[in-house]
């Protein structure tokens, strides 16, 4: 799929002609056009994503999985091809490793109840990092605070905002990290961390390793072979296509040995009054009605990436990557948080005398769209004394370096106006 | 794709409830549960509700009879009743091979007539055209499979 | 929004021009025009629900409730006015008692956790019934087998496939159950429970009620307040909404007291490593991004129902269950089951000789969609000695008289086809 | 919607910072943790990190002295100024009341002159064209209320 434009081949990337594909960046915000850098939260779509789940609202829609006829065997074909399709995106062994949630939040929630409840025994750690999202820190708490004697720990990060792998290591030393659960981008410092490294560790000390790439799968290209993951986790929005669709990947061995979450239907094997068998991977845990015309959605946009070539998407980042790194820590006042050697095109700064939120506001009626707050990061805004939250830009496929140049005039007249 | 779909409508309805197909279906050869087995194997469908119990004699390693008891639609009873039709004399090993020519005809439509078995199964290539149905073929091949395998359950989804 | 067509009056429900509505219908299935009899499974969409989606993926598309500028706060406001559309369709109180799930069958798996484990307490019990679907069984299954001494009480249905309300006032005698879980219509026999008489049966028990809506919410016009129900289920994909999207209504006080279930962003009130406060209702339900565009689209489904008006449709469903009554069980060969009083457009029914999924197909290739199987509902086949399964036509709004003649026509000769 | 939103653009920034709101923001008047007092809470906006506490000293059922330390945005430090400079004198009755006004003047856009408090809040008026922004003007409304109802936390989400 990658052979219109050869991985890293960023000269032939037409960002311009790429900008087209997304009808949004054509509208205008406050009488201005639109300069979206708040792709971290959520991407938008491009029209491949948008005409292929209307075709199948408009075409061939039905419930999948259960009808012997035309349109709902043409569904439940759409359905699994998008399976074959992320299995493919993710470099995973078989279809079957494949689990469609409703976004990674469900997914990570997934792996906390069923290999967290389920596999993990008593007097086992979970290991997850002061860098985590969230959704990768509050499901490990819970899990924690039920009180069945599996216990957490956080690996520190460093001041460059770095895993500080030697705390990763002193914390799997003991033996006793059934599951180390950590990003594979910091959706705050842009931190890309050493995937294959840290699954070495933790395997080497008897652990599983879960990713949380609701950001790396976005930005670069995901291996999940190579980096020898458990599991790994991605949510649909923020790759270029619905809301409603996250995926676990999860190796076929661990998946087999895992209890179901939900109980519904389309995840049983039989059902009697006092007793139930259930599907095997990935049936078990997908319960219900599953997101089918999300899933199509997604097929859609892992098609569009891939078209495009995920080398040449990180080498386009890379190059907005240099730039911003060049530009904007020449703005008087403003401090970047974290300076990884790895990082994906995500920037919290602060800037001097402005909060983050009128900094925000102030942007917005300029056109420009970014972020202010803590992007459900709380404990790392602690760990750099930043409470009262930053502002982040963070970049897409189609971000180009003149709206990171408009940003930086923009941030410097802010600066002026709020001083 | 429902547009993609065969325009010959309700022709094809007769090539897959073919005359064979059908007499299969009713055969009544090796039906029943016999008083005696060495292996067998139960497999359900959970969505649809068919169900198909395979049993088997052995010799050995080889399958000396083998039987059936399936509750389920003429294409799963046809499947199950030409099991036990060609599998007497096979090894797991041969039984196994000759389940996935099974599914791969069925699947694709392709037929194949390298020996009087395959071509007895291919009465099933038209199963391709019917996606949802070719569970209904395998359903029996897996009962088989788990039977020989030593394993109680198993299931077509 | 009843003004357009009042209540009732089914005369002016005219369905050839509704029809038009729903794009899908206009298409054919192996040559034959498409006869959508499965709408029980999952609905068609009209194109008000499919523009909608689009339009906001179009042109105010990004992520909800965290950004300060103008397309967050566009999305913001328009994933909450179909909160509000959704307290409005049910009679809710507050626009805080409806939290956003994926489907029925989370949202009845999030009772099952939040209430079933943080709320309940050892020696209680939960009652359903022998009717319903996998997904109001098979939670409550999970929960009875953690041993937390929950036990599981099940409603007997009678012959005509009505729950036996002196079964249920029996089971409910002790005082011992504390959460009544039944369906408000059945999607095999089509059979409406009386939904405020088993509230008042279950409050006077001093045990909260669930009723699983899926169903019911489609053919009929329901008020939670005027049947006090505690916790009312339903999903978007059979409302002729989006796949991805299911509603949780709870009472207020209820969803006050209940724990989280799932962890993640935007569920938080704050978090340190060490401790993590939640949000109130239903922010604390709903972790991580929510399905956005698919409320757009449920909002936009909504209004199409109600604007065409729930109590036509509901009129216009009864006299399509008349004729149904009338002409199928003429069909030689033909067993319908279940016979309650009070239905809705759902006919399972067996055919002498014929398999179901036989029959299926056959129907399939004469463009007539209608499903085979045990509809998620195997101890209810059971109980009816059907383990094999039956064949299920549903109707839903767009069906018309025609369509289930045509379906008369083709079961006969179906029969001759398969003697 | 995007289009919908004002043409005006960049001009409406300067009347949502307008010269009265930033004054409010930095005025030092009522800043600070007192010695001593009978009431506080804490209002937390979770998803920006706000956070503004809020402590009174009462004479009787009357408000004495509020001051409040905020960590904000300037709307947010201006609303918490602006209320510490007005709520002295009231009772809980009476700042609920202007509370709920406050709230909407910023939610409406529409100001109100009827007595002076009310005519000073009508500077957050224009707060109503930045809805994400109405709640740094509730915070510290949320967290007074809660400090004379004896709660601890609160929250404008
Ligand atoms: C009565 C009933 N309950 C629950 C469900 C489950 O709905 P979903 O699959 O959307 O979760 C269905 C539909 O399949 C249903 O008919
Ligand atoms: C690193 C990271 N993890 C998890 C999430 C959660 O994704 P979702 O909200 O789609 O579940 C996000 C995005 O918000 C993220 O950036």
């Amino acid at each position: 799929m990658d052979t219109i434009i050869a991985p890293g081949t960023a000269a032939t990337f037409d960002v311009a002609r790429i900008r087209q594909d997304f009808p949004i960046l054509s509208t205008t915000v406050h009488g201005k056009p639109l300069t979206f850098l708040d792709s971290g939260a959520s991407a938008q779509k491009p029209r491949a994503v948008i005409e292929a789940m209307t075709r199948c609202l408009e075409t061939s829609y039905a419930n999948v999985h259960r009808g012997a006829y035309a349109l709902s065997e043409a569904a439940t074909e759409a359905y699994e091809a998008a399976r074959v399709a992320v299995q493919r995106f993710l470099g995973a062994a078989e279809p079957e490793e494949i689990v469609f949630t409703s976004n990674s939040t469900v997914a990570i929630n997934l792996v906390a109840h069923s290999y967290g409840r389920g596999v993990l025994k008593p007097g086992q750690f979970v290991l997850t990092s002061e860098i985590e999202h969230h959704a990768n820190m509050v499901p490990w708490q819970m899990l924690r605070d039920e009180n069945r004697g599996i216990g957490l720990r956080y690996v520190r990060v460093n001041d460059r905002g770095e895993l500080d792998l030697d705390d990763l290591a002193a914390k799997l030393a003991d033996g006793k990290v059934g599951l180390v659960a950590v990003t594979h981008m910091s959706n705050v410092l842009g931190t890309v961390t050493p995937a294959a490294q840290i699954a070495r560790m933790a395997h080497a000390a008897g652990a599983k390793v879960l990713f949380d790439g609701s950001q790396a799968a976005v930005h670069r290209h995901v291996d999940v072979a190579a980096i020898d993951a458990d599991f790994y986790v991605f949510t649909g929005h923020k790759l270029y296509g619905p809301t409603g669709i996250g995926v676990l990947y999860g190796k076929r061995a661990l998946l087999d040995a895992m209890p179901p979450f939900l109980g519904g239907g389309d995840m049983i094997g039989s059902v009697t009054l006092e007793r139930t068998t259930y599907a095997e991977a990935p049936a078990r845990f997908e319960a219900g009605t599953p997101p089918i015309v999300e899933a199509v959605g997604l097929h859609a946009a892992i098609d569009y990436v891939t078209t495009l070539g995920m080398g040449a998407i990180e080498a386009h980042e890379r190059a907005l990557v240099d730039h911003a790194m060049a530009v904007l820590p020449r703005i008087e006042g403003l401090t970047l948080i974290g300076g990884a050697q790895d990082r994906g095109g995500v920037f919290a700064f602060s800037l001097d005398g402005v909060h983050p939120h009128d900094l925000s506001t102030y942007l917005d009626r300029h056109g420009i769209a970014v972020r202010a707050g803590r992007h459900c990061a709380e404990p790392l805004h602690a760990r750099f004394g930043l409470e009262g939250g930053t502002t982040r830009a963070s970049f897409g496929l189609y971000t180009t370096a003149e709206e990171i140049d408009l940003l930086t005039v923009k941030l410097t007249e802010a600066r002026k106006f709020f001083a | 794709m429902n547009e993609a779909a065969s325009p010959s409508g309700a022709g094809d309805i007769a090539d897959l409830y073919s005359r064979t197909l059908r007499e299969l279906a009713r055969d009544p050869a090796h039906q029943g549960r016999p008083a005696s087995f060495d292996a067998t194997a139960r497999g359900d469908n959970p969505m649809c509700g068919d169900r198909v119990d395979i049993y088997v004699s052995l010799d050995g390693e080889r399958i000396r009879e083998a039987r059936h008891v399936a509750r389920g639609c003429e294409i799963c009873q046809a499947s199950a009743s030409l099991l036990t039709a060609l599998v007497p004399g096979m090894t797991r090993a041969e039984t196994t091979d000759l389940g996935r020519r099974a599914a791969g005809i069925a699947k694709t439509g392709i037929g194949d007539d390298s020996n009087d078995g395959l071509r007895r199964l291919s009465v099933f290539a038209v199963v391709h055209k019917f996606p949802s149905r070719v569970k209904c073929v395998t359903l029996a091949w897996n009962a088989l499979d788990a039977a020989l395998a030593g394993v109680k359950e198993t299931s077509s989804e």
